[in-house]
């Protein structure tokens, strides 16, 4: 038998049908709930496999499976599903990463006495976001999208006792949302401008040359190609779900979740979501770079944001001392990255970073975890330190991890993603702006990777949870195995010299040969060099002085303490959005307040003024003439308010006569008047 | 006189028995099955219309009546379950007495 | 013989033969009368007898399932000494009744006290009209057989309110109350359970649902839907809820006389006594009809070889059946709390019909797997409906546990 | 899991309904006309009146009509008329006897009392059952003829409690019989003692 | 039909007034079979003869009040009346006079050949949104009925702060 998009359905429902066991499982029943969450996304993770063996064997093609849901009006309103090898791909790291932190989960949340609901929620998240990668739809791909919100927020807020995580998951939420209705109008003027949500249909699709040229074709006002605006709309939808500049804030917050959460959603897959989004309609994003004519290019913004993103998350993660909140940042630079490579064109650059990031991230989320369940969730890096001795797992694979994630070359497959979108950066031809801002990036991502293992795992124990930490059980450390594995051979399948994901991805033939690698040596060496710059700045500042107690001083925070402090606050974000969009609304409400308190009341004020003045020249005047002018004034208000309010007796008789008299003039005029 | 011409009759005669319920009837219970009547004669001439109807389509008006059916259900459900809770509230369902809204 | 020779055999035609034979004797226009009128009295008569054979068996296979001997005695009344096994009884207990006495209380509402076991019956004989009893026996073959059944099914409860309404007596009235709650609970499960074999044979004429059962896998594994993994919970749930429609053990607590003094039945005696007992005869000789119609395939014989015998006789055989299961439950069970009953309805049966409902859509979707597939299809439609059985089974029992007695050896 | 225990049930009333059938040993109906179970030895419902010989059930009557029974009796439902005459009684001891003695058993109720006070173990409780009648005033109005049974029955219906009677009237009998004959004794003791001034000492 | 609704409207006894009301919803019922439509004739009796009602008698028994209270007819309620009749009245010469007055074109011989399966065809292509709302105010109805008719639990005393 051969996996067709006709089976694709299969893959989120076996999760969905495992979220449906846990909710109806009695809570007392854990082995049951987590069991079959396991279960199902194992099998979804080998079907996923058999999606990709098939998408492999035709990687040009998009097979899709569509079906009309209902008739709305006179056109059919139809969902599908789409196989194609950016699908079965992003289908097998969700359900693979998905898997390993199922798994880990098991340990890490064994004492929680809400065991089963997590699990019920993981595989709900799951199937949503299985949903988003199958869907051919983007009606069904923005349901599924909202579904994975809806279960980000269950997660987020899963300690919801703590105020903290109750405000987090508030928080991503809304700021998700804001971008969602980007999304939302992006989706209704894509059904009004085409007639059609499917992405894929045998010509007739969203994204097929068709429709495509008939969006280029169009131009708003200001030059604007309508396909540009729908997709800075729909990209606004990637902005939030995807954390990037100025939607970022949500991220580091929803830290505030369980650990494993944290890994999955919040490293690799659901922030991902926002890059696969751009992915998945890319071809609508690129039609407007043919046009010379149009003010800005789509790809432009998405370039220039993913730059500013990849340099602002890394800039505030060095100034974070919370682990998790560390990654956090980490994981919105990282995505900024992925969305420059998207901006300047190399999207399959952008899926093979999302790849490996998947996995080096959640490697470091659950290498977290693990420390923090040792250590009795203590999360704070200056209190933990000396862990190296006492977890040489987690330790172990927490190092491959970092050196991924900074781009340490050759062996670690962050360096050959970074490599292919920084290559990428400098072969796009209109601005080199975003290839400084990543090189920045890489400095910077080398510094604070070094600063957090050397603070967290050397020197000694500055707390008595790091004193008490021991090693976690298998369940915790073989998916750390596993994932270690992943992120270092991973990067070999993308490699200059054999770019074999590259090419299965976009479906174009493979040219292998060691000549690429040579072609790119220069900028390669360039960044190797930044690397080594950021991790020799890091074991100078951090490792060659290795902290000893807790209080002692961060050596940047002596050298530049303003700036530390500006970081470790995320550069006022959080602030400015209060002091912004929050104040407008607060502005708005006392607007009305203080148009009523300064300039009616000042008026007020004013007349009265007037009449005390006159009043002395004459008071009986007075009294008789303005006050008694109020007086009738608001007596007559109070008098025509009565009379309003009588109409309104309560009496739902009252209205029933009222409508039925209505009724009969109306029949009346119709029939003496219209009858035919 | 058409079958259709007798139809409407005999719905405009319910409809207005369900008014003049509705309307007469201090028992909110009773009011409440005046409008069903009224929807009931409105089921009438959907079904009217579309048997002897100019241009009969095959399922129409008997899908609009299926939809009023469930629409009344639902509006009987919500009213009594109203009805009760006003009870609840003042120990009568005389429809004149639930008056506190008023202005 | 050939299939079409089978279908079309002498005896299969026999009923319709006879009617059309004495048919022929009335006058032209007064024809169709004939038609309909044999066809009712046919069914009556034939109800009548059923029914009085029905409450015989009750008595003598629930005396048998407690080690008694039941009813036994009455022969006939000219022939002394002739006691026929007691299968005379129903008809002395029909002459009791019939000369009973006809109390109606002082207070009642004499009119609706008298309508209310007119109804009863009426309605639960109009049920019978859509019953396929054979391949060529059908009262009256309707487009939507199966929702006419339900609503005529429904107009019961009505008549058990006005019943406990008009005899002026709060017992009555209270018990009417509860009869009503159970048959509303009981009523969804029955539907939705019945909503799996409508999806999956797209129709609601029950003679097309038997024939969609026609047909045998190696001659003698029938295509029934209750051998299907959604029709055998499908009928598990309908089992329960035809128990609690029609007021039988361990359902029957509307008219527990131990508890209620017989609920609604309480101010009734002699004749309307004996309608409304026949009433409930009724709609559970109409409920197992139903039963077998839709889930075990109605008048199809069970092996292919075996399709000799005509069709109306395998479905006598299979409404005896069913009717033994339910008089062999009524031996077995306990009655029930009413919060037991109403939390069984709403906690178990409901959900587990809607989850069935879904577990036929699935076994539609998958309708082209064939192969190995179809061992997969088997498998994950018997997980969609065990495993919840199973949760839902647990959470509905427990804290309860098998009594421990304290002085019992 | 649920419905294990419906099955087991099911089960057992199956297994019950097989067994009716082949097994008599489990069947608790007793077809009654024909067959009749075996009353247990206490059982109780009405009084009789012993009569000494059942050939002559009213002369041999052991009720000398005291009417204790008629005073104790709680429902008053005993009727008793004291003959005129008297008669000799088992021992030959002349006694009263009863003209009338009436019990209305739609209106006793079985509490034995009348027996428990009888000195002469004249009133037993009777074991029949079958006392249906179709006319509920005369019918069940026990009259003396009809009360009266021999102390045969008494034996055959409570064997234990009659043997046990009858040995202690024996016993009272024997030494009634004693008593008076060292009474006759003493009498002619005495009487022979008159004419003769030296009675010879008594017997030590 | 029109009947036992105008009966069940004057009727002072509110339990003959709904048990005449069922009885006119039934006869629309026999009306709608009579046209032909055999579905909607089943549906409604399903709904209303087997749901309503008995909705409708359980909150008739549920808030039954003094029967002496209703004897008093305030002077209130007969002008209600009155008005209502001539309201009803005024609307019933109206609309028979147009319904009267009107010509519609020929009717069709035969009822349109309606079967079962058309109907859930329709029901899910055509109008599947329909029915999709449709099925969400039931729902909401449920739980709204629900809540509302329900007592207010007793507070747990853990809950208080």
């Amino acid at each position: 038998m051969t996996f067709t998009a006709n089976h694709l359905w299969l893959i989120p429902t076996l999760p969905l049908l495992a979220a449906g066991l846990g909710a109806l499982a009695p809570s007392k029943d854990r082995r049951l709930a987590a069991g079959s969450a396991i279960v199902a996304m194992a099998i979804s993770f080998v079907l996923a496999c058999l999606a990709l063996q098939s998408a492999l064997q035709a990687p040009a093609t998009h097979a899709v499976a569509n079906f009309a849901w209902f008739d709305l009006g006179a056109s059919p309103m139809r969902l599908g599903f789409l196989l194609d090898p950016l699908t079965a791909f992003m289908c097998v790291m969700v359900t693979f990463v998905g898997l390993l932190i199922f798994i880990f989960s098991l340990g890490y949340m064994q004492a929680d006495a809400n065991f089963k609901q997590f699990f019920c929620f993981l595989s709900l998240f799951a199937a949503a976001m299985l949903g988003v990668l199958v869907a051919n739809s983007l009606l069904l791909l923005f349901i599924c999208w909202e579904l994975v919100g809806l279960a980000s927020y269950l997660l987020i807020g899963f300690w919801f006792h703590k105020p903290s995580a109750a405000a987090a998951a508030k928080k991503a939420f809304i700021t998700t949302r804001i971008g969602d209705l980007g999304l939302l109008l992006g989706l209704l003027w894509l059904y009004d401008a085409t007639g059609s949500l499917l992405f894929y249909d045998g010509g007739q699709g969203v994204l097929e040359n068709t429709a495509l040229a008939a969006l280029a074709g169009q131009t708003l006002g200001g030059g604007l190609a309508l396909s540009t605006a729908i997709g800075l709309l729909i990209f606004c939808g990637a902005i939030g779900k995807s954390g990037q500049f100025p939607l970022h804030v949500w991220l580091p917050d929803a830290m505030e979740g369980p650990t494993p959460v944290s890994a999955l959603i919040h490293a690799a897959t659901m922030v991902a979501a926002g890059v696969f989004l751009v992915a998945r309609v890319y071809p609508l994003m690129q039609i407007d770079a043919a046009l010379a004519a149009v003010p800005v290019h789509a790809l432009t913004v998405v370039a220039f944001i993913g730059a500013i993103t990849a340099l602002l998350g890394a800039f505030i993660a060095c100034g974070q001392n919370d682990i998790k909140r560390v990654l956090a940042f980490s994981t919105v630079s990282q995505l900024g990255y992925m969305m420059l490579a998207l901006g300047v064109g190399s999207w399959t650059a952008a899926i093979f970073h999302l790849l490996t990031h998947a996995f080096f991230k959640a490697l470091l989320f659950l290498g977290a975890g693990s420390v923090i369940h040792a250590a009795h969730h203590e999360q704070d890096i200056r209190l933990l330190g000396g862990l190296r001795p006492k977890m040489k797992i987690t330790f172990a694979t927490f190092a491959i991890g970092m050196m991924a994630l900074s781009g340490v070359p050759f062996l670690f497959s962050g360096f050959w993603s970074k490599e292919a979108i920084l290559h990428a950066a400098h072969a796009w031809d209109v601005s080199h702006l975003p290839l400084y801002a990543g090189l920045a990036a890489v400095v910077l991502t080398a510094f604070y990777m070094t600063r957090l293992v050397a603070e967290t795992f050397l020197g000694q124990p500055r707390s008595a949870a790091a004193e008490h930490a021991h090693e976690n059980s298998a369940v915790m450390t073989i998916p750390l195995i596993l994932l270690a594995l992943g992120a270092i051979g991973l990067g070999f399948l993308g490699t200059p010299a054999w770019p074999w994901l590259q090419a299965r991805l976009s479906g174009t033939e493979l040219h292998s040969s060691l000549h690429h690698l040579m072609e790119g040596s220069g900028l390669m060496l360039l960044s190797i060099g930044l690397v080594g710059v950021g991790l020799g700045l890091g074991w100078w500042l951090y490792g060659r002085r290795l902290r000893t107690t807790a209080e002692a001083r961060d050596p940047l925070v002596v050298t530049a303490p303003q700036v530390m402090a500006a970081l470790a606050n995320r550069l006022g974000f959080d602030e400015l959005y209060a002091a912004t969009v929050g104040r407008l609304n607060h502005f708005t409400a006392t607007l009305a307040q203080g148009i009523d308190r300064w300039v009616l009341g000042g008026l007020v004020n004013f007349l009265a003024q007037l009449g005390v003045f006159s009043g002395t020249v004459n008071r009986q005047l007075d009294e008789d003439g303005l006050n008694g002018g109020f007086d009738q004034i608001s007596a007559s208000v109070r008098g025509s308010g009565q009379r309003y309010a009588q109409a309104q007796t309560g009496e739902a008789h009252g209205y029933l006569r009222v409508m039925a008299v209505a009724f009969i003039v109306l029949a009346l005029v119709l029939v003496l008047g219209g009858a035919r | 006189m058409t079958p259709l011409h007798l139809c409407l009759l005999i719905s405009s005669g319910l409809f207005c028995i369900g008014l003049t319920g509705a309307l007469a009837r201090s028992n909110t219970i009773l009011v409440l099955l005046g409008i069903e009547l009224m929807l009931n004669a409105a089921n009438l001439n959907f079904i009217a219309f579309w048997r002897f109807g100019p241009a009969p389509s095959p399922a129409n008006g008997m899908i609009f009546v299926l939809f009023a059916i469930a629409v009344a259900a639902a509006e009987a459900a919500v009213g009594l379950a109203l009805i009760i809770a006003v009870y609840r509230h003042q120990k009568n369902i005389r429809l004149q007495e639930a008056n506190t809204l008023r202005g | 013989m050939s299939a079409a020779a089978l279908t079309d055999s002498f005896l299969e035609r026999a009923p319709l033969a006879l009617r059309d034979w004495v048919v022929n004797f009335l006058p032209a226009p007064l024809q169709w009368l004939g038609h309909h009128l044999i066809t009712i009295i046919a069914v009556l008569a034939v109800f009548g007898t059923f029914f009085a054979f029905t409450t015989i068996a009750e008595r003598k296979l629930l005396a048998r399932l407690q080690n008694r001997l039941g009813p036994n005695r009455s022969g006939l009344p000219w022939i002394k000494g002739l006691t026929l096994f007691g299968l005379s009884q129903p008809f002395a207990d029909a002459i009791k009744t019939l000369t009973k006495e006809d109390i109606v209380p002082a207070a009642a509402d004499k009119c609706l006290h008298f309508l209310a076991p007119v109804i009863v019956v009426a309605f639960s004989l109009m049920t019978f009209a859509v019953l396929p009893f054979g391949r060529h026996l059908i009262p009256v073959e309707l487009d939507a057989a199966l929702l006419y059944f339900f609503a005529a099914g429904a107009a019961t409860e009505l008549a058990i309110f006005m019943a406990g309404w008009s005899s002026r007596n709060k017992y009555s009235l209270l018990a009417a109350m509860r009869a009503l709650a159970q048959l509303i609970s009981y009523e969804l499960p029955l539907i939705l359970s019945v909503v799996p074999i409508v999806l999956v044979t797209s129709t609601l004429s029950t003679q097309n649902i038997v024939l969609a059962q026609g047909g045998w896998t190696f001659g003698f594994l029938p295509h029934w839907f209750v051998f299907t993994p959604w029709g055998f919970p499908a009928f598990i749930i309908f089992l329960v809820a035809a128990l609690a429609e029609s007021n039988r053990s361990p359902f029957d607590l509307p008219e527990a006389e131990s508890e209620l003094i017989a609920g609604h039945l309480t101010e009734y005696s002699g004749f309307k006594y004996a309608l409304f007992f026949m009433a409930e005869y009724f709609g559970l000789t109409a409920l197992s009809g139903l039963g077998v119609t839709l889930f075990l395939g109605g008048w199809q014989a069970p092996i292919a070889a075996l399709q000799f015998i005509p069709s109306y006789a395998w479905f006598m055989l299979k409404l005896i059946g069913m009717l033994v299961f339910f008089i062999w439950i009524r031996g077995t069970l306990l009655r029930l709390r009413i919060d037991q009953l109403t939390r069984l309805a709403w906690q178990f049966l409901v959900p587990l019909a809607l989850l069935n409902v879904g577990n036929a859509a699935f076994w539609i979707l998958t309708a082209s797997w064939s192969g190995p597939l179809q061992l997969i299809r088997w498998a994950i439609s018997l997980a969609i409906i065990v495993i919840p059985f199973i949760l839902l089974g647990r959470t509905l029992t427990a804290g309860y546990a098998p009594r421990t007695y304290r002085y019992a050896p | 899991m649920l419905g294990s225990g419906i099955i087991n049930g099911l089960i057992v009333t199956a297994k019950n309904f097989a067994g009716s059938y082949h097994d008599p040993e489990r069947m608790v109906t007793v077809e009654y006309p024909e067959q009749k179970t075996v009353l247990p030895e206490n059982y109780r419902n009405f009084p009789f009146l012993i009569t000494e010989n059942a050939t002559d059930p009213m002369g041999t009557l052991r009720c000398v009509a005291c009417q204790i029974c008629e005073k104790e009796c709680p429902p008053q439902c005993i009727i008793i008329e004291k003959s005129k005459d008297k008669k000799p009684d088992a021992t030959g001891k002349l006694q009263l006897y009863p003209a009338i003695f009436g019990i209305d058993t739609s209106v006793c109720m079985s509490c034995q009392i009348c027996v428990e006070v009888c000195p002469f173990d004249a009133i037993k409780m009777d074991k029949v059952f079958e006392i249906a009648t179709t006319d509920r005033f005369q019918d069940l109005f026990l009259d003396r003829e009809r009360l009266a049974k021999p102390n045969s029955y008494y034996h055959e219906i409570h064997p234990v409690e009659a043997a046990e009677v009858d040995g202690r009237l024996l016993a009272e009998r024997k030494a009634a019989e004693e008593k008076a004959k060292v009474a006759a004794a003493a009498k002619a003791a005495a009487a022979a003692a008159k004419p003769v001034v030296t009675p010879p000492p008594a017997t030590p | 039909m029109l009947g036992s609704a105008a009966a069940a409207m004057l009727l002072r006894n509110l339990i003959h007034s709904a048990l005449l009301l069922i009885l006119s919803w039934a006869s629309v019922a026999a009306f709608y079979l009579w046209a032909g439509a055999e579905f909607a004739a089943f549906a409604q009796i399903l709904v209303y003869v087997g749901a309503i009602s008995m909705v409708v008698l359980f909150a008739v028994l549920l808030t039954r009040q003094n029967q002496v209270a209703d004897v008093v007819i305030e002077p209130a309620s007969r002008k209600r009346a009155t008005t209502a009749l001539t309201v009803g009245a005024c609307l019933a010469g109206i609309l028979s006079a147009a319904v009267v007055a009107s010509r519609f074109p020929a009717a069709a011989v035969t009822a349109p050949a309606t079967t079962v399966k058309l109907i859930g065809l329709e029901l899910m292509e055509r109008h599947g949104a329909a029915l999709l709302i449709i099925g969400v105010i039931l729902t909401v109805a449920l739980i709204g009925a629900t809540l509302l008719a329900a007592t207010e639990a007793k507070r747990n005393p853990e809950d208080a702060p």
